[in-house]
């Protein structure tokens, strides 16, 4: 029996693989105070290398694993937005773990496995890849939720992401299961040449395991009516855990939900687009409503996240090479706004204790100028008010949906957006209107300033300099759509 | 039914066999021996001290420490079963492929006993 | 006689009996063996301790065992107050019922089987896993501290071990290419596991112990701690099921050494003037004698000694020499199943 | 300086000055006097940059004219492309004109956060100067937007008591609107397969689609200009936003939702607009009247002026829509008209809230005797304000009603009551502020204009009367603008009519 | 004896699937019982993947199966952990205990 050994396209994740292995040996075999310093900076260079692996990798359409993993330019764009997420994260994480006294060299190995999760998940190319991708994910985000073991809010929140993640996952796998069944195979083309043939109608099963499938990743993405979870996740978890959980999973799974909605199911659009509707529509009006509320402010990030991702399931909802590019760019974008405002959030302390309240950031203007304008900046973009790059990111997923017609879901996605920008405006206004109470700690680290500052660069700069992550996303965008 | 099945038949019934016959014991033993219990009869054994609270209260961290790390290591094994009998058929890409396995495992097993988890102190 | 039997009665009937049959053969011998096992262990710890051991039932003691059995069917049974009956009943049977299932698949000779499934040896493997929950159900059910803690270390240390004999056990798959029983007894035709495997078998036999919570690691049932441990609230025919079930367990045990190490039915240098279900008996009675005299001659363990053997030393140990048989019968080419 | 860039220059110079001011640091005091220094010379440099802009127009020529192209989105239509007409080019030259009064009128008004106020009016500038130069759709929906931001920021660090109510109700009310333009716009987009404003203006959509089309962008516009009943927000903007904030607001902001009907709805959507006429007629009817009576019964100044306002826009939605030479070029007049008088009379207010921090009418009284300079310009603004022949106001109002009269009589009729309403409130207002006795003690106190507020006033002064007395200055260039849009307009009407009467 | 088909396997999984997700929902007492559902709910995909994959002659099922038995087996392994640290934190593992993060 020969087997060819294609490892080529896997050499990114094998070399994280492999570094996330060494980095358990020196961080167990280091028992000094530095350990987790070390550890973690170790880490980000793996990451960054592997950023550059992914890029050297070239934009061609490999596979390994006898089919298994693809290894294409959606692929390869996924993964640098989820490394730019776990770097940024660890980096920003550094300063905060070590000043609450949890620094423990396991935070940032945690965060490198979950990476190395989500970048399979999002090269997965068949539903076994796709578990295992997004299971080797998810295990070390349950055991993050949970990281800050002396804390009631911590551990509740590891136990709420672990009861409903794990119940996602079942139902995906009960989907699959049931794909695997009436198609008679797991894997992405497989799937699409078998709907091909059946042409339009497919049968129960198919669609009950997709729906079932939608669900699971639903949750990941955490869309409506599969939040639940996602407010008190992100108020309980520690904040750099938080910050991570908004971007570099929901980037990957929004990724592989468009991958699997456009490979394997791009015939069934039909069917599955009232579905994404359905979600999307759900999650912008919760995302809009149900923040306004919050006086928390991770809450009030969790249900803003929300609400990204039914705007960025608007751009699925499409189901065309516009759509997936705007999914694209609506994720980038929220990327690097998201990373900014928890590079700030992380810098709410004062007299060593954090705070979190919305209205603790009352007169930041005052205070802190320039945190406070970055804070703004990043408000107005997630408001998506132009010139900002937030606008951009509503922009490509509107254009998609009116390109595909769909009127009405345009039309109540625009109005949801009005109704999140007042509780975004609400922060600019805290900070700007209102009197100052007292000033954070200083100074805040040169790894949450520079997350800021790279934040607030990106959101003012993308209007002047749009073409790279344009030009980029639909390369991308189009590796989906083999004919077209 | 199934042809593989009928291996298991006398499995099953052997099972049932074994159930009867425990069940048998049990029963007729309680229906032969003279039953008369007492409240001190019924207590539960404590040393000389009168029994206080539920005895299924908390208990040691480690005996979950030990069930987790079971589960892993019991599923290594599950793998290795069907590797060593094909061992002979999947060649040298089968060999390599549980050892990197088993590497990632030892790693795994080095942080265990660094971390102090495989202590019972 | 039987073919006219067998000719009047429905097919499927009549394999119904045939196995029935076949239970009972193999039934009856196992307790009777059992009985004898705890006479054989009493025996020869009194003959080590230079006492003569269970001396006045019968000709030499040679009834003591029926006359214990009878004691205890006659015994009351004791319910524990708060304790949870149902499963409190519940957890002995099953301790008896999974140890003597496990024999449905021991080859006593070539053929000699009861259901020759071709996944004999994970069977064995999961079946006494299963004797954990009889353990842990009792003490649970027993609503007993003693009772509890006991249950729960036993289960600790039956898995820790477990896990060891796993590994040994994949190593010796290796070298035999298969999981069913007989044909691992078949692969030992030229040479016994035992010898290129000798670490292995000390370590199998040494968990063995372990696994049944046999002296020197019986810390489940230390008296002088847990005042026999798990088991502390049972009287009467349940705890004699416990009773029998450990010792059928061990039996299980001695018959799994057999059988993958000692060339289960096989006769050594070719004596075939014993056939082969003898020599499986002889060898089962061989590993019992090791057990025995393990416990008459070893002082207890301490738990963490007794953790830290399974975890640290069986363990990495059992996992480096799976390694190494694989590696070598891969550089040797001497895979079985191989082309 | 021929083939320099001149729009991207007057655009983003005030973003460069707005970028140098956040670069400063220092002492409070020292930070603030400069700030303010810095951002006037930025705008003065920009007017001057926009002189030049209108220096190098030909009025004669109605095409879009110092165009300046770049590619911007690749894979999309979308382009950074720049241009103005008789129309815009006015609008720049009134924005640019308006932004350094403004500051020189803010030197002592505020106070605190000096430099954030001056870089939020710079950036400010930027916006609404790149919106009149836009000929992209989405590049014009940018900085439509766009100019939200620095507004909220003014309206709520340096407004008045209820300014946080104000500003959320500003840009809320905004966003709302323009959210469903923008749909508008990629659907538009998708149409026509362009988004450049001169080829969309040659396209011709289906009915269905116009209609509509012209109602989302109703919906952003409307609100802008404002039109009852959704210019409620502007009262409250107005009142509680800093005198240089209301001037903006008043002086340019308004003149965007215009603009936008100007630009999008009848060029681009004419058979739409038809259809919509009546719509747009009688609510601007209604805001002539409805809200001149309530300006009547104001008793603070800056709402009076702001209902003011809305009236006046009401003219200016009346005569665009009649569609005729006069009322287009009326209404754009009294566009600009409007910017420059209702600017100039915030500015009046500010000039007495600075002083005596009320903007209660029954607060003042007798005023003109204390400070006649101020009460000099005071009266020349209300006269315009109210029309007055030889003032700025008469001749947009003017042309307004008599492009309206051709089209319909009823309408022009309704509307001229209007005038005579907008008489009665200001100068009812006139007396109540600067006539009669002095009778509060405070008011005796009050200094007259200071050497600073002269140089504010005297250049609004001047334009208002040049404007009212030679008003083809301003005219001449529109015409070729003006005539081309209603051709067009016009074309399409006879297309349309041609085209329906066979098949429908 | 009765035919046992692939209906009847797929049924039986359908019911421990629709069992464990009503377990989860309608659960009030104890955070394992919830656990335990979720093993129901793999244990139900399981048994579809291999009645499918022994209905379709077709290796990959069991396949699959092997790895979903794996994660359960890690997902059991840090659900685990996880109840212990919450339980160590707030001493109990009730479920209507868990609710200090309200939304």
């Amino acid at each position: 029996m020969t087997v060819t050994l294609d490892l080529l396209p896997v050499l990114p994740e094998l070399f994280l693989a492999l570094s996330g292995l060494l980095l358990v040996l020196v961080g167990v075999f280091r028992r000094d105070e530095d350990g987790t310093r070390t550890v973690a900076t170790l880490a980000i260079m793996a990451m960054v290398m592997t950023m550059l692996l992914v890029w050297a990798l070239g934009p061609d359409r490999q596979t390994a694993f006898a089919g298994l993993f693809v290894a294409d330019r959606f692929a390869a764009f996924a993964k640098q937005m989820i490394l730019v997420g776990a770097i940024l994260s660890t980096a920003i994480a550094l300063p905060f773990l070590e000043r609450e006294q949890i620094a423990r060299f396991e935070f940032p190995l945690l965060i490198l496995l979950s990476t190395l999760g989500l970048m399979t998940m999002v090269s997965a190319n068949d539903f076994m890849t796709l578990y295992m991708g997004l299971e080797l994910g998810s295990l070390p985000l349950y055991v993050l939720a949970a990281y800050h073991r002396d804390s009631a809010r911590s551990a509740e929140a590891g136990v709420k992401y672990f009861v409903l993640g794990a119940l996602a996952s079942g139902l995906l796998l009960y989907g699959v299961s049931l794909l695997y069944g009436f198609a008679g195979t797991t894997s992405f083309l497989g799937l699409a040449r078998g709907l091909g043939e059946t042409g339009g109608a497919p049968s129960v099963g198919i669609v009950v395991g997709l729906v079932l499938v939608v669900a699971g990743l639903a949750f990941k993405i955490s869309a409506a009516p599969f939040h639940m979870w996602t407010p008190d996740v992100y108020e309980g978890a520690p904040t750099p855990v938080t910050a991570f959980f908004s971007v570099a999973p929901k980037i990957a799974a929004l990724c592989l939900l468009t991958r699997v909605m456009v490979e394997p199911f791009g015939g069934m659009v039909e069917q599955w687009r009232q579905v994404v509707i359905a979600v999307a529509l759900l999650s912008m009006l919760v995302g809009g409503f149900a923040a306004l509320g919050q006086r928390n402010i991770k809450r009030l990030m969790a249900y803003s996240s929300i609400g990204h991702a039914g705007y960025a399931l608007v751009g699925l909802a499409a189901g065309s090479v516009l759509g997936v590019q705007a999914v694209l760019i609506y994720l980038a974008i929220y990327l690097f706004m998201n990373i900014g405002v928890f590079a700030v959030i992380l810098s709410m302390r004062r007299m060593g204790q954090m705070v979190e309240r919305i209205e603790d950031l009352a007169g930041l203007a005052r205070t802190q100028p320039a945190m406070a304008f970055v804070m703004a900046m990043l408000m107005f973009s997630m408001a998506g008010i132009p010139p900002l790059a937030g606008f951009w990111g509503k922009f490509y997923v509107f254009m998609a949906a009116i390109e595909a017609g769909l009127y009405p879901l345009a039309v109540l996605g625009v109005l949801t957006s009005v109704v999140a920008a007042f509780y975004y405006l609400r922060i600019v206004k805290l900070m700007y209107f209102d009197e100052p109470v007292e000033a954070f700690d200083r100074p805040i680290g040169p790894a949450p300033a520079f997350a800021m500052g790279l934040g607030g660069v990106v959101v003012l700069g993308f209007t002047f300099l749009p073409a790279p992550l344009v030009t980029g996303a639909k390369a991308a965008a189009a590796a989906l759509f083999p004919a077209g | 039914m199934e042809g593989w099945l009928v291996e298991y038949l006398p499995i099953l019934v052997f099972f049932c066999i074994a159930t009867a016959i425990a069940g048998l014991a049990v029963g007729g033993s309680w229906l032969v021996a003279r039953q008369k219990p007492d409240a001190e009869k019924a207590a539960p054994y404590e040393c000389g001290f009168a029994p206080f609270g539920d005895a299924r209260g908390r208990f040691d961290v480690r005996f979950y420490l030990v069930s987790i790390l079971f589960i892993i290591f019991d599923l290594e094994v599950a793998f290795l079963f069907p590797w060593a009998v094909t061992l002979g058929k999947i060649g040298l890409y089968g060999f390599w492929s549980m050892m990197v396995f088993l590497a990632v495992l030892t790693v795994g097993f080095i942080y265990e006993w660094r971390k102090g988890a495989l202590e019972w102190e | 006689m039987i073919d006219l039997i067998a000719a009047h009665l429905p097919p499927t009937l009549w394999h119904l009996i045939v196995i029935v049959a076949q239970i009972l053969a193999i039934f009856v011998p196992v307790l009777l063996v059992m009985a004898y096992l705890t006479y054989f262990e009493r025996k020869v710890i009194g003959a080590m301790h230079l006492r003569k051991g269970p001396n006045v039932v019968g000709p030499l003691g040679l009834f003591q065992p029926f006359a214990d059995g009878i004691k205890l069917f006659f015994k009351e049974t004791v319910l524990p107050a708060r304790s949870n009956r149902l499963i409190h009943l519940f957890a002995p049977m099953i301790t008896l019922i999974v140890a003597l299932v496990a024999w449905a698949v021991i080859p006593f000779n070539d053929g000699w089987v009861l259901a020759d499934i071709n996944v004999g040896v994970l069977y064995i493997f999961a079946v006494s896993s299963l004797g954990i929950y009889g353990i842990v159900m009792a003490g649970w059910a027993s609503n007993s501290r003693y009772a509890f803690l006991g249950a729960l270390r036993s289960a600790a240390q039956m898995v820790s071990y477990e896990v060891s004999i796993g590994l040994i056990l994949v190593s010796v798959l290796l070298t035999a290419g298969s999981l069913n029983l007989s044909e691992i007894v078949r692969a030992q035709q030229n040479m016994w596991f035992v010898l290129p495997h000798l670490p292995m078998f000390v370590l199998f036999v040494a968990s063995g112990l372990a696994e049944t919570n046999r002296s020197p690691f019986d810390l489940t049932e230390c008296e002088s701690e847990l005042v026999s441990g798990y088991n502390v609230e049972y009287s009467s025919m349940p705890f004699a099921l416990f009773y029998l079930g450990e010792y059928i367990n061990m039996l299980v045990v001695g018959a799994m050494t057999s059988v993958l190490f000692l060339g289960g039915w096989l006769a050594p240098f070719g004596w075939t003037f014993l056939p082969g279900p003898v020599w499986f008996f002889l060898k089962v009675t061989l590993v019992m004698f090791i057990f025995v005299w393990v416990r008459a001659t070893f002082p207890r363990y301490r738990y963490d000694q007794l953790m830290r053997l399974g975890w640290k030393v069986f363990l990495p140990f059992s996992l480096l020499w799976l390694v190494l048989t694989a590696g070598t019968l891969v550089a040797l080419d001497r895979l079985p199943g191989q082309g | 300086m021929t083939d320099w860039p001149l729009l991207t220059l007057t655009t983003f110079l005030p973003l460069v000055g707005a970028l140098f001011l956040l670069t400063i640091r220092g002492e409070e005091a020292v930070v603030a006097r400069n700030a303010r220094h810095v951002a006037l010379l930025t705008a003065l440099a920009t007017f001057v940059l926009s002189l030049f802009v209108l220096a190098r127009f030909d009025g004669g020529s109605p095409d879009f004219q110092l165009k300046e192209t770049a590619t911007w989105f690749p894979g999309t239509t979308l382009s950074y492309s720049l241009g103005v007409d008789g129309v815009s080019v006015w609008f720049v030259l009134l924005s640019t004109f308006l932004t350094p009064l403004c500051i020189l009128s803010s030197f002592e008004a505020v106070k605190v956060r000096v430099k954030e106020y001056m870089v939020a009016f710079l950036v400010l500038e930027t916006m609404m100067v790149g919106m009149f130069c836009a000929l992209d759709l989405v590049l014009f929906y940018l900085f439509f937007e766009g100019v939200l931001i620095p507004m909220f920021i003014i309206i709520g660090v340096w407004g008045g008591p209820r300014r946080v109510y104000a500003s959320f109700k500003f840009f809320l009310y905004t966003l709302l609107g323009s959210v469903l333009m923008l749909l508008a716009m990629l659907a538009m987009y998708f149409e026509a397969q362009t988004t450049d404003i001169p080829s969309l203006m040659a396209h011709s959509f289906p009915l269905e689609m116009q209609k509509w089309l012209w109602l989302a962008f109703f919906a952003s516009f409307a609100v802008k200009v404002p039109m009852w009943p959704v210019h409620t927000w502007l009262p409250d903007a107005h009142v509680e936003a800093p005198t240089a904030g209301s001037v903006i607001l008043a002086g340019v902001l308004l003149k965007m939702g215009a603009y936008g009907f100007l630009r999008f709805s009848l060029p681009m959507l004419p058979d739409a607009s038809l259809f919509f006429t009546p719509l747009i007629q009688a609510l601007s009817v209604i805001a002539v009247i409805y809200t001149s009576l309530v300006a009547l019964v104001q008793d603070d100044l800056k709402k009076l002026i702001a209902y003011s306002s809305v009236a006046h826009m009401g003219y200016v939605t009346l005569g665009l829509f009649a569609m005729t030479p006069q009322g287009v070029e009326g209404a754009l007049l009294q566009m600009l008209s409007h910017g420059l008088v209702s600017g100039a009379l915030f500015l009046g207010v500010g000039v007495v809230y600075d002083r005596l921090h009320t903007r209660e009418i029954a607060r003042f009284g007798g005023l003109a005797a204390r400070m006649p300079r101020y009460a000099a310009f005071f009266m020349l603004f209300t006269l315009a304000s109210i029309g007055l022949p030889g003032t700025s106001g008469f001749v947009g109002e003017f042309l307004v009603l008599t492009g309206v009269f051709v089209d319909n009589r009823l309408v022009a009729g309704m509307a001229a009551v209007g005038v005579v309403l907008g008489a009665a409130y200001m100068l009812y207002l006139y007396r109540r502020v600067f006539f009669g006795r002095l009778v509060h003690e405070d008011l005796k106190l009050l200094p007259d204009l200071g050497a600073r507020e002269i140089l504010v006033f005297l250049p609004l002064a001047a334009l208002v009367i040049w404007m009212g007395v030679h008003p083809a200055t301003f005219l001449d260039p529109m015409h070729a603008s003006v005539g081309k849009l209603i051709d067009n307009y016009e074309l399409a009407k006879a297309a349309k009519g041609a085209l329906a009467a066979p098949t429908r | 004896m009765m035919d046992i088909g692939l209906a009847h396997y797929l049924i039986v999984a359908a019911i421990l699937f629709t069992l464990g997700v009503v377990g989860i929902f309608l659960n009030r007492k104890n955070v394992i019982i919830i656990m335990m559902s979720i093993e129901l709910i793999l244990l139900a995909v399981n048994l579809n993947l291999v009645a499918f994959s022994s209905a379709l002659h077709d290796l990959v099922g069991q396949v699959l199966a092997m790895f979903v038995l794996t994660v359960a087996a890690a997902e059991a392994a840090i659900g685990l952990a996880i109840i212990v640290v919450f339980f160590r934190s707030r001493g109990t593992i009730a479920v209507e205990d868990i609710s200090q993060l309200k939304g």
